[in-house]
């Protein structure tokens, strides 16, 4: 493997819990043939050595504060590709719950009164920031995932993140329903991709992978309601990793409600 | 029901093996840019095969790795001889994989598959081509076919349109065609500039120059979905049957062989009835234009 | 002429940390270690939430040790509502804990520490320079990963996790294949052990309070009271005797002291206090790796790893077997006795004592929430220590200075993004000031 | 061919002496149901089983089959890959059994399907009569099903004590011959058969309103009728519908490569009609770009297209379908509903 040709790659964490970085490390288990196609040129959680010469960046972590958008956009200018790595750097995830955060104490934090219900924070995915060419979902990613889409990545193809629901793996993976078993579950507007792991394991679908670009959202909120939940349950199901995403559909109704 | 085309499985002749999926692989002759987006590829068939093919028939065209997507035949039959040509639009995965090979180049191939134009009843008739933008590829097939075979056909007409003068295909060839004087060319531009002296305005505004003897003439028009509708509508307005208006349609494919179900038109699978149809035959399916 | 060490920022480590270093004449001037990563409000974003989601937004603390969070917040919901978990949940709780321990204990020491001690900056040239290392590396992380898998579906982010219980149950394959496997790991135990005692960890030493959870049957790792080399016992209820937060002003993350200025936690800390529980394998590794209580190097917390590395994959064996004796049954989640509380837990996991402390009201919601966390216990120790090392060091290099302050950093296993998930609201104004005054 | 009989705790035996030669897969218990899987003891069959969530078709048509490796570094190596086993599938309903011959049908017509053949010709089908209704939302009645005159090699009844054994192929006697031992029924067997066969039709009701013959002319005049609008509202484009039927046979084509990105394999996977993407193509024009579309696609297909090219119904009535949709979309309701709007049309 000539040191030379092989693209460099840099791994870089925002406001996160390194459980992306950790899973790249752990895909190295199962293909450690990685390391002979991309070098590795800054990986902080891993590595010492530092460069500012890559051609992918992969992010992890969301944006919270003005530094990291400066760190951000000197990342932008020098790799050509962007990969949002994982919920945080893709939709912001857990860390968007911060906008849920009241205003009594939100004023009491750094905006003052300025802020409204929603503003409070600035915590957003790294797409908000800067340009982001390709996005690996997940909270965490799925290594199978991340090395497909490595794989696309050097080939010069789309990488193959799905974009149907997830009850389609679910199925495959020939789950009995979480509906059928008096549960509930956010698979039928969730973007597919980790094989549908929590459904197989016996819990319900949280879209850390974000939605599908065409969700049938009224539908899937009438199957909610149907299912017992209330308006206030509908939209916990629906923020735990999409707060950012759904920050102007919550204001709204919440205004209508509150 | 519209019949399918009769597989041509015998190994040997064609490249559609008994292994359905395995692509033959051919070798990359030459490439030559036609615009920013398309180049024609010259690919050498794998020694002792030939494609038999009609004009207006498609292969699977493969990029080892990246993936495999249909592409129409744009040399005709008459001019084959252990090569193929292949008018490409750099639009995705697979294309842009393609635009990436050089000279030398292994390309994977299958087919061809479809039923194609039925030429032979064409003969002794008057022929409109209409093609839009990429639709010349697939019908430089047909109209080289009719050239190569000129004394067979009546009256051949060209109106070829393209957004803009740089997207124009084959300009060298439009310009042997117009040379040669049996050929009446028109081209149009949506939209012109400082050089385009020649007419603007989408294709139907081409229909207003020329004037058909409906009975006897055949017309056949492949482009985008949208210019269908506008399209046909001028050529009905001529008075050509039903049956003598001629069209490709597209659709995503995966297989080329009526089994992968992403071309279906209600029940009929675009890959093996078609992609060319008769007016008469797809205007009762619903979702077909 | 001042000398200044500006390590910005530690590198392999888990967030982002900075060490400073004012040096002038001779003699250390002042020395911090920073933390700079941005804080996370987690307790403020618990709540309002349903107790069910508490165990999942916690274990996105930390990616490393989210088995360790997931436990740890279950038991709290738990104790508020007032749940016994069945024996079998605990057995399987117990194992997911050893798989994680060995996950981290096998990153920190090979792929953290262990590039320092043979002369590299990373693991990744350690692949071409020491291959079959990183291999065995490679091979028990993957073996400890695929034993928290069997009972959770991935080690990061647990999902089979619940209050209660659990949604997924291994099968005897699978546990059958995993002993194996451990039992083959043991060679790899063996070899790990041999590493790490043929390394020269620094010679530096610092008596200090070591604070950790004990109990009378076993190696605490679930259950326990919170204990102190300094003599004193206290019911994990009782945490904020010992934990004392307070803030400073170049940190984002709540530092902790106890009795005197600082104290540590993690593996050193449970090696000294429960060293007599430690499986016998364990502890010959440790007098292989001439570890004995009170073992008072710092550095040699890399050390009490590796012991518990071999703890771990012993009691992981015995654990299978019990389980594989007794049958596993798909049993559905304890049931809750009442519908709001308090509840506290904690649970020691491979950084040291974690507590998690929920209110949870009448609607299921939560009210309110606390939680301590490893690295922020170790923060002062790390800045005690540092004050201790740098004048015996003074006169070196620049460079060896700052290494070996990166090594004794490094040394703690410092999760740092851990650390500052966990800045309550209150005294916020300060800390958000004081990071944004930096910026 | 005349009756066999078959005790059943030589059944036991004769799969024991299968499995050293074949997979054998049939119903096992899974997930607080059932799912067709492969057995290594025949006490894990459970041969009165609810409908499975996915039809045996997994094992002729697998949700992912590598079609064949490619290496590129040798000039563009391609070498096709054939993965099957001598399979035999044992305790497949008869509704399944249907939806098989329409497999076979559509893989091996036109340009046959080699990978597709290499399963199916490897495969041997024990079905069995179902002799209650395996699941509530099932209509193989109405769809003519409920019971098979071919397309199995050998076909079982239950009988109480025994299993009665038609004989349907040379190679399902060739097996029972060989592996079984059997004996050759008694008039008691067959008047036993004759009245287990007349008792179990009761039990099953008619759902559809209407005769399945005019299923095909219903629907070519309901192309445009409202209830499609109405299905697209509701329905949430999840694919479970397709997914789990056993006549949908749709699939897509994608090349996987090894970290080397020289050597690789182009596998074909499930695809369904439901999803967005189906039939969008290279500049984002969608041929079937509203769910109303793709819904009414879906059951034109099962009632008529396919009915139209290949003669067999794309729908057996086993239920799965109905049983899957979180909305509540089911072929029952939507056939009637449509029957009912044309009845209604036609007399006003
Ligand atoms: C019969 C026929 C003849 C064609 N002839 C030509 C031609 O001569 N020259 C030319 O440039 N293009 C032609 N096309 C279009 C060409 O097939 C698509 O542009 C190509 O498939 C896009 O693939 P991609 O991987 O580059 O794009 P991507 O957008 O990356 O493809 C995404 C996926 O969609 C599928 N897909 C996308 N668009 C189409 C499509 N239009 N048809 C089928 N599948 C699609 C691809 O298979 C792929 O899996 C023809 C299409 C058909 C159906
Ligand atoms: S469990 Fe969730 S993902 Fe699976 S089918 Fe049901 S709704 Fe879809
Ligand atoms: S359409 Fe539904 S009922 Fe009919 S065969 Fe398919 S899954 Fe069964
Ligand atoms: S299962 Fe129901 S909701 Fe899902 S695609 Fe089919 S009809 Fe729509």
């Amino acid at each position: 493997m000539s040191q030379s040709n092989r693209p460099k790659v840099a791994f870089f964490d925002f406001t996160c819990c390194e459980g992306c970085q950790l899973t790249v490390l752990d895909s190295l288990q199962d293909h450690p043939d990685l390391l002979g196609a991309v070098e590795i040129v800054q990986f902080r959680e891993a590595m010492s050595e530092r460069s500012d010469d890559y051609l992918i960046a992969f992010i992890e972590g969301s944006c919270s504060r003005p530094a990291d958008e400066e760190r951000l956009k000197h990342i932008r200018a020098r790799a050509s590709i962007v990969v949002a790595l994982g919920a945080c750097a893709h939709l912001g995830g857990v860390n968007a719950l911060k906008y849920f955060i009241p205003l009594d104490d939100a004023r009491s934090y750094v905006y003052g009164d300025k802020a409204g219900w929603y503003d409070t924070g600035d915590v957003r995915p790294v797409g908000a920031v800067i340009p982001v060419d390709v996005f690996i979902p997940g909270c965490p990613i799925d290594r199978g995932e991340f090395i497909a889409c490595v794989k696309a990545l050097l080939l010069g193809k789309k990488p193959p993140v799905p974009d149907y629901p997830l009850c389609v793996e679910c199925k495959l993976q020939e789950n009995a329903c979480l509906y059928t078993r008096g549960n509930i579950c956010m698979g039928p507007v969730t973007r597919a991709g980790c094989g549908a792991i929590c459904p197989t394991y016996g819990q319900s679908c949280e879209s850390c992978r974000g939605f599908v670009s065409n969700p049938n959202d009224s539908s899937m909120r009438e199957l909610l309601a149907k299912h017992g939940l209330s308006m206030d349950e509908v939209n916990m199901q629906y923020t735990l990793y999409n707060t950012y995403s759904m920050r102007d559909e919550l204001k709204r109704r919440q205004s209508i409600h509150g | 029901m519209i019949a399918p085309a009769i597989p041509q499985t015998q190994s040997g002749r064609t490249l559609v093996n008994d292994e359905i999926f395995v692509p033959e692989i051919g070798r990359v002759e030459k490439i030559e840019p036609l615009t920013a987006l398309e180049k024609v590829f010259t690919i050498e068939l794998p020694q002792g095969k030939s494609l038999n093919h009609r004009p207006g028939q498609f292969l699977e065209i493969s990029a080892l790795g990246v993936g495999e997507a249909p592409i129409s035949i744009s040399s005709s039959p008459s001019r084959s001889n252990g090569f193929v040509e292949l008018c490409v639009r750099k639009v995705g995965d697979v294309t842009s994989a393609l635009h990436r090979l050089r000279p030398g180049d292994k390309v994977g191939i299958r087919g061809p598959f479809g039923r194609g134009f039925p030429i032979e009843n064409f003969r002794g008739k008057d022929i409109l081509f209409a093609p839009g933008g990429l639709g010349l590829a697939p019908l430089r097939s047909v109209i080289n076919q009719v050239l190569d075979e000129r004394a067979h056909f009546g009256r051949v007409i060209i109106l070829y349109g393209a957004r803009a003068p740089a997207e124009l295909l084959f300009k060298d060839e439009l310009r042997q065609w117009e040379a040669r004087g049996d050929v009446e060319l028109h081209l149009t531009v949506d939209r012109g500039d400082e050089h385009w002296k020649g007419h603007i305005g989408v294709i139907t505004t081409l229909f207003k120059d020329i004037s058909v003897y409906p009975r006897n003439t055949v017309a056949v028009t492949i482009g985008p979905p949208v210019m269908y509708r506008f399209v046909l509508m001028e050529l009905l307005g001529t008075g050509i049957s039903e049956g003598n208006i001629w069209l490709s349609l597209e659709r995503r494919m995966k297989c080329g062989i009526g089994k992968c179900g992403h071309c279906q038109i209600n029940n009929v699978y675009t890959c093996q009835s078609g992609p060319s149809f008769s007016y008469k035959e797809i205007k009762g399916l619903e979702e077909a234009l | 002429m001042g000398r200044r060490i500006d390590v910005h920022y530690v590198t392999r480590v888990e967030g982002h940390g900075n060490i400073v270093v004012e040096m002038g004449n001779g003699k250390l001037k002042d020395c911090r270690f920073e933390v700079v990563e941005a804080p996370r409000f987690f307790e403020s974003m618990l709540r309002g939430r349903h107790y069910s989601e508490a165990a999942q937004i916690t274990s996105r603390i930390c990616g490393i040790c989210s088995t360790g969070h997931t436990t740890t917040s279950l038991r709290a919901t738990e104790k508020a509502l007032g749940v016994v978990p069945s024996e079998q949940t605990r057995l399987l709780r117990k194992l997911a804990f050893y798989g994680e321990m060995l996950d981290s204990h096998v990153l920190h020491a090979y792929m953290l520490v262990a590039p320092d001690f043979l002369g590299v900056g990373s693991v990744i040239p350690l692949a071409s320079t020491h291959p079959e290392v990183v291999l065995r590396a490679l091979r028990m992380k993957k073996l400890a990963g695929d034993l928290c898998a069997a009972i959770n579906g991935r080690h990061t982010h647990p999902i089979a996790m619940t209050v209660g219980g659990f949604t997924h149950f291994p099968n005897p394959d699978e546990l059958e294949d995993l002993r194996y496997r451990l039992e083959e790991a043991r060679r790899d135990v063996d070899a790990t052990v041999d590493l790490f005692a043929s390394l020269a960890f620094p010679n530096f030493e610092r008596e200090t309070e070591y604070i950790s959870l004990s109990h009378p049957d076993e190696y605490a790792f679930i259950d326990g009271e919170i204990v102190s080399s300094d003599g004193v016992t206290l019911p994990v209820e009782a945490y904020r005797d010992i934990t004392n937060e307070y803030l400073v002003e170049h940190s984002s993350a709540k530092l902790a002291r106890h009795q005197r200025d600082s104290y540590m936690v993690g593996a050193l800390a449970r090696f000294n206090n429960n060293y007599a529980q430690l499986h016998s394998k364990a502890k010959k590794a440790a007098s292989a790796l001439g570890l004995r209580p009170k073992v008072i190097n710092p550095f040699l917390n890399t050390a009490a790893q590796v012991v518990e590395i071999v703890h771990c994959v012993e009691g992981a064996i015995a654990i299978i077997d019990q389980l594989l004796e007794r049958g596993i049954q798909p049993e559905e989640p304890a049931p809750l006795e009442s519908l709001e509380g308090e509840g506290i837990s904690g649970c020691e996991v491979p950084r040291g004592l974690l507590i998690h402390h929920y209110w949870i009201g009448a609607d299921g919601f939560l009210s309110g929430a606390d939680c301590v966390i490893p690295t922020n216990q170790n923060i002062a120790s790390i800045e005690s220590d540092m004050r201790a090392l740098v004048p015996s060091i003074i006169n070196n290099p620049v460079n060896d200075i700052q290494l070996e302050l990166e090594m004794l950093v490094r040394a703690y296993d410092p999760c740092i993004s851990c650390s500052v998930h966990v800045v309550k609201l209150d005294p916020l104004l300060k800390v958000g000031d004081a990071i944004k005054n930096r910026q | 061919m005349s009756l066999t009989i078959i005790p059943k705790i030589e059944l036991s035996n004769f799969i024991n002496r299968l499995l050293p030669r074949y997979h054998v897969a049939g119903p096992v218990a899974s997930d607080g149901g059932f799912a067709f899987a492969l057995i290594n003891d025949p006490d894990e069959l459970q041969l009165e089983y609810r409908t499975t969530i996915l039809p045996p078709k997994k094992y002729l048509l697998p949700p992912r089959e590598i079609l064949f490796h490619f290496e590129l570094e040798t000039n563009g190596w391609v070498q096709a890959s054939y993965q099957a086993h001598p399979t035999v599938l044992i305790g497949m309903h008869t509704c399944d059994l249907h939806a098989f011959q329409l497999l076979e049908r559509v893989f091996t017509s036109g340009f046959p399907d080699s990978n597709y053949i290499d399963r199916s010709s490897q495969t041997l089908i024990i079905s069995i009569e179902c002799l209650a209704p395996c699941d509530a939302h099932a209509f193989c009645k109405s769809m003519g099903t409920l019971t098979a005159d071919e397309g199995y090699d050998l076909h079982l009844t239950d009988l109480g004590e025994v299993y009665a054994v038609d004989i349907g192929s040379k190679p399902g006697e060739a097996l029972l011959k060989e592996y079984a031992r059997t004996r050759t029924a008694a008039p008691d067997d067959i008047s036993r058969l004759n009245a287990v066969l007349n008792e179990k039709w009761p039990r099953f009701s008619y759902r559809l309103d209407f005769d399945v013959s005019d299923l095909p002319s219903l629907l070519s005049v309901s192309a445009k009728s409202p209830i499609w609008a109405q299905l697209g509202e509701r329905c949430l484009g999840c694919a479970s519908c397709t997914n789990v039927c056993p006549t949908c046979y749709c699939f897509d084509v994608r090349d996987e490569v090894e970290m080397d990105l020289q050597r690789g394999q182009r596998v074909r996977v499930w695809d369904s009609c439901q999803l967005d993407e189906f039939a969008t193509v290279a500049g984002g024009h969608n041929f079937r770009k509203s769910q109303a579309m793709r819904q009414r696609h879906r059951f034109m297909r099962k009632g008529k297209y396919i009915y139209d090219a290949y003669g067999y119904m794309g729908c057996v009535g086993c239920g799965r379908c109905a049983r899957a949709c979180l909305v509540e979309i089911n072929p029952v309701s939507v056939f009637n509903e449509l029957y009912r709007l044309r009845e209604v049309v036609q007399t006003s």
